[in-house]
């Protein structure tokens, strides 16, 4: 067994080449605000430039093939990739893009070649932004009971419905989504999954207000909002996977949403934390407390536990390891996890967590926005509960047939 | 043994569970989460009328004299909104600690306007060394001519944004000293802290006079009162955080009923009903060590261990049984409109309040002698 | 609200009344076994002196109705006798009886003037000891899918079938059980409540090997059997409360064991370990540690949760206040927080909490005993989960209709 | 970055599991459990044949030198029987102790008879206050000529009736020292304790002669090798924790299809569902930090806190997951010749076993560097 992710004489002169090229290529003032909401269009422009930058160089999505402008770099290469940006106060891509995190590889397995030569390099090159259209007001949990319809007619569909805790600030280019194509039809088997452009005519987004911004990706993406559709005519042609196959289509973006494919790299926040509490703020050191150093402690293990389950699920995924529950597994942990963590940092620091205020806010507020976030990310992604039984049905508990991961290439 | 509400606690419980829903409505609270003093003073002049204020307060000083479970029933009540602003730091904290460290002039001339909500006290103890032991005060009040002069900064202190008169903990040459200051004082300055909190503020001294009259009590000699005050409040704001928890969970009740997903109400799965059994096991935890702390004051018993493990078990159950509603809610829990979040940012601006969990659980060690106290 | 259970003046004679009773009365060397499964039959035969004397006082069960034997004595009363069986290191009654601990009082609720006059005086006067038989081997949470059948023929039934973690040691003279009267009738209405005399041909006894002997009822009652039913002919008489009626009745003595009367007195091992801490044991004190301490103060409040809990049932029933979900509340902490507190123990005292050695196993190895039956206590009267279930009927989770309580009286 | 096992240990792995499944089938474990060795001599005939006890040593000491993750897949598969017994305490604990410390005749003469089975070893480092610390070490070894003569008692002694030879920890005049002893040597008695626990001992010295050539290594200089000696063995107890902890896995979910209530596998109900996901994730905690300390440890990096976090956690994992498994199995899990209570007696024995999960939380304060170490 080897954890290294240490540099082979080849992955090191990888490394400096990133590092000489993000160098160059980040523009000023690309730096995450500490709260997503807190986004301005400046900030978002300068990660779309970066975005394409890295897209030119096929960085941005290191894992897609080079034939559609991915990477199609070893998995080494890409936890180097991951570690610079991060280095760089970054991550990859360096804008919340579910198109090309989630849809871009649901493409790749479900879509036809004409589809994957349409959307896959203008994602891959950072051209497009792309949304997730998945929760509607009465399917969240029930992913399969949503209502927003998509009707045949001539050679588009017409969608009508409302898709909410979509995105994130400043627009996208394109939004992916599954909707209701049978009205009729059985159940899994009455929806179909489409590509669609966001400058259609009947389109409206409104910001929600939550109690943080963003939630998933944590990469300063900004606003989540409500998405009405109202008559508005997609073409046919970006229907992906066959009509009425949209559910069988979503268990793709569904198990990487779930955790399936793992994460690099993510220990920030509490990394930091760690950090601030070694050393003297406002006249004294918090671990000073006993009780205070036996919850850092406790802290520590949590986190890297969490850190341990993402790493083997990179490493399954990315391996073509067979995998079962271990996606929900990862999911379910970082969600509760997370909450516990967050308590545990109102123990050590005190109400200090609680404010991001200029003097007093630890971390520039970092530690405040967890504390809000550890309870806003409970249910993107599944909640607790529907990671649950992803997990019981995966492993087959209670039943003879195991039910099969969904497919990530 | 009768584990009962008097007809007096039935009494203050209906008409303050009415008078809540009404004038405390889910849209009046979400307004008032947005003004710096979290309360309008319409809606303080009619909770004055009402003798909220007064309660605490013996009828010699313009109060009803009420006994702390009476309180305690109103609180439970408020708790439910939650209702914010200065009720508790002035009606019950503050009052209690002026009943326990002032002299008699000083009751005569500051407990009426208190008991009549004209008066508005903050308590100002904690500061940027964070902590509710006397080692945490480390702000000096310097004796000058007829005067004491403060300068420092509290902070985390709750409601002072809406106070008349900071009750202000320093250290004067004798030991720790209690001072009641005008809030609008020269050199005050009272900043609302930004964050996941609310009602909560900075407040700097900055060379203030206060006259040798605004000293409460014994010079040096005010932290057995005031610790002995923080003792019988403490069960009070439990029984808020105990009628947070108990709405809460009626909240989580009903939507487990009106929400379908899968075709049925999700109350009908186990996952759904544990998160909302794990709030009914915190609710009722807080709830009877509460009841049982309360008793004991009210009948002049040694009530350390109870007061600490009810403020403990609270504080640990309304943060938590926050967490579980959001289980329970997701998506719809986290939009500001809906009203959950107004629980979950006072679950955590009230964690810390008179001592977090773990400071009244390391205080039990002394209380149940496994320490020298 | 008040909590106090101290003595009025009335109350005070009466508990002198008690305590020179119980010191005249309690025959030498009735004392409990550390381990239930080490009750002789001397201690046994002591136990059951006692309990015909206790009866003949009208204390064994001093909530019955005088008419049947019983005290009929207020709370107060009930408590003296609790407390002071307790301070003897007995319980009341002194030795492991669900006939008179549950299956009286559903007499009481379900039985005809008759059942009570026959069966009600020779419980409460001690002469008879009952046994409870509910489980089957594919039968426990789902008590209703019982098979043991019971076939109406001329004035007797016929019973046939298996129960299982039953009664205790010694034998008993009676027992009460739910089988099947109807087997092609619906669940639910297809059982009756029989008492049933021990000494019918065709009952035979044997012993089962299992982690704890005893769990329930915590009295040193002895090794769990299962009682294997041969063609058993029981007089037709002995039906309790309608045929096919048997569910309706068991949801009385369901709610007893659910924990719907609630307990007094009860926090023996747990208060001695307390005050073992605060000793020198081996040469040391095991409150040295920082650690040891802060874990203590978590055992003594979670045992007073329980405690508040038993007493708030206590009140409710023997005042006749609502009751909802207060009854599997209370079952379920006291089983998920005695696991809990039996892991506390395990590391505050060490090893130590494992061995019933004769020199090292604390309290005479009621510590090590307590650790096995916190395993042991999880499944009889319904498991957490079945508590659970019904605790959400009750509140009425995800359902308009609220499900009631058994009727306790 | 590799997760996977190499051929070799897949083939360990493999083969262990036929062994285990076969020759220590739960009916077998059952009659093992009653004798006071833990162990038949033809059983320990065939583990010794197989290597099992020589996997750990050198091959110049007559093992076969496998890196402490290969030794750890061994141990994961006896985890799952449980295999009980003295093969950890001597193959692994007692062999690296002797590795760490004893100088190179002492290693020709003691470790080949540890690899081919002939000689088994005890550790007797623990006493009436108990704990892993030095400060823990009270019995004096007291020079007396040639010799050393030992007093006093070891208490919670694992495996020593089974054992030949014990490995004593005890001060000297400086410092720390380690002395091997006959098991049998006179004034010694070795007695099984009763209870919750399986082969934990008392061991009784009584002015017990121990010629200095049996002094481990050098007098007063054990400490700082049997410490490195104990970070090595650990990891290889957690991943028997984890081997039992993942048989109790595939126990309950075996259960949860088999088992029918209210017309379903009982493994429909969600509630069911949850205590297996607890287990299964106390697993996985277990699996991957203790992977990750076997690794940092065989490529010589520093591995202290991962080897505190991997015992805490799968202290705790194999605890909790046997509490989840008799909530999956209620009545049949506590009913001896089921099998499970041997994992739950099991999981309890070597819970404080090279230190409690509280003791090694501790210690990661010193590794992580919050406290000066």
């Amino acid at each position: 067994m080897d954890f290294a992710i240490e540099d082979s004489a080849e992955q090191s002169t990888f490394r400096e080449e990133v590092r000489v090229w993000l160098k160059e290529n980040i523009p000023e003032g690309t730096e995450f605000p500490v709260d997503p909401g807190d986004l301005t269009l400046e900030q978002y422009e300068h990660r779309r430039e970066l975005g394409r930058r890295l897209g030119d160089q096929s960085w941005l999505y290191p894992n897609m093939p080079t034939k559609y402008g991915g990477g199609d770099l070893p998995v080494e290469k890409v936890v180097i990739l991951h570690e610079e940006m991060g280095r760089a106060g970054l991550s990859l891509p360096p804008y919340y893009d579910a198109g090309g995190r989630m849809a871009a590889p649901t493409i790749l397995v479900w879509g036809s070649e004409e589809h994957k030569d349409r959307f896959l390099p203008e994602i891959c090159k950072g051209r497009v932004r792309s949304w997730q259209l998945l929760t509607e007001p009465g399917a969240g949990s029930d992913l399969a009971g949503i209502k927003m319809t998509a009707i045949r007619d001539g050679k588009d569909y017409v969608l009508n419905g409302q898709k909410i805790f979509v995105g994130s600030s400043h627009g996208a280019e394109q939004s992916w989504t599954v909707v209701v194509t049978d009205p009729e039809g059985k159940r899994h088997h009455n929806l179909s999954w489409f590509m669609i452009p966001m400058d259609l005519p009947g389109i409206t987004v409104v910001p929600m207000n939550l109690l943080t911004a963003g939630g998933e990706g944590g990469s300063g993406c900004g606003v989540k909002n409500t998405i009405f559709f109202d008559d508005v005519r997609v073409p046919a042609e970006n229907l992906v996977g066959g009509e009425n196959n949209g559910w069988k289509v979503a268990t793709t973006h569904l198990e990487m949403e779930h955790g399936g494919a793992g994460r690099l790299g993510e220990r920030g926040v509490i990394k930091e934390f760690i950090d601030y509490c070694q050393d003297e703020h406002h006249g004294h050191n918090l671990l000073e407390s006993a009780e205070a150093r036996e919850t850092l402690v406790d802290l520590y293990i949590e986190s890297e536990v969490t850190r341990l389950f993402a790493i083997r699920n990179y490493w399954m995924a990315h391996n073509n390891h067979p995998r079962s529950y271990e996606g929900s597994q990862y999911s379910l942990r970082r969600k509760l996890s997370g909450l516990d963590i967050a308590e545990k940092i109102l123990e050590i620091a005190g109400p200090y967590a609680l404010t991001n205020d200029e003097q007093y806010g630890p971390l520039k507020g970092a530690l405040e926005l967890y504390g809000r976030e550890a309870i806003t990310a409970l249910h993107p992604g599944a909640t607790t509960d529907i990671q649950r039984v992803i997990m019981s049905r995966r492993i087959g508990i209670g039943r003879q047939d195991r039910e099969k991961v969904g497919a990530l290439r | 043994m009768d584990l009962s509400l008097t007809e007096t606690q039935q009494l203050i419980q209906d008409s303050t569970r009415d008078f809540v829903r009404n004038d405390f409505a889910k849209e009046i609270l979400l307004d008032l989460d947005e003004m710096p003093a979290l309360m309008t003073s319409e809606l303080w002049t009619k909770v004055s009328q009402l003798g909220w204020m007064g309660m605490a307060i013996p009828e010699e000083y313009g109060g009803t004299g009420n006994t702390l479970t009476d309180v305690a029933v109103l609180y439970e009540e408020l708790g439910r909104g939650p209702v914010p602003g200065p009720l508790f730091s002035s009606g019950v904290l503050g009052a209690l600690i002026l009943l326990k460290t002032a002299n008699s002039s000083q009751k005569e001339a500051w407990l009426p306007g208190i008991a009549d909500g004209s008066r508005i006290l903050a308590v100002a103890a904690t500061e940027k060394h964070y902590g509710w032991s006397p080692a945490h005060i480390a702000m000096t009040a310097r004796r000058n001519g007829e005067d004491y002069v403060l300068d420092g900064t509290k902070l985390f202190v709750h409601d002072a944004a809406s106070a008349t008169d900071l009750l202000v903990l320093a250290k004067s040459e004798s030991g720790i000293s209690l001072l009641r200051v005008d809030a609008n004082a020269d050199g005050i300055a009272i900043r609302v802290l930004p964050g996941f909190l609310s009602g909560v503020t900075e407040v700097t001294f900055e060379n203030v006079r206060v006259p040798s009259s605004d000293l409460v009590g014994i010079e040096g000699a005010a932290w057995a009162g005031y610790d002995a005050a923080l003792q019988s409040a403490i069960p009070v704001l439990c029984a808020y955080k105990v009628g947070a928890c108990q709405a809460l969970f009626e909240l989580c009740v009903d939507y487990s009923k009106e929400r379908t997903q899968f075709g049925q109400p999700i109350g009908k799965f186990q996952r759904v009903q544990d998160h909302i059994i794990h709030i009914v096991n915190y609710l009722d935890a807080a709830r009877w060590t509460t009841n049982e702390a309360l008793w004991k004051l009210d009948t002049g018993q040694d009530a350390a261990s109870s007061v600490h493990m009810a403020k403990a078990l609270s504080s640990d159950g309304y943060l938590r049984s926050c967490d579980f509603a959001h289980e329970v809610h997701a998506g719809i829990g986290v939009m500001r409109e809906y009203g959950l979040t107004l629980h979950t940012k006072m679950s955590r601006s009230l964690y810390h309040c008179l001592g977090a969990p773990k400071f009244h659980r390391k205080r039990m060690e002394g209380a149940l002698g496994l320490v020298q106290a």
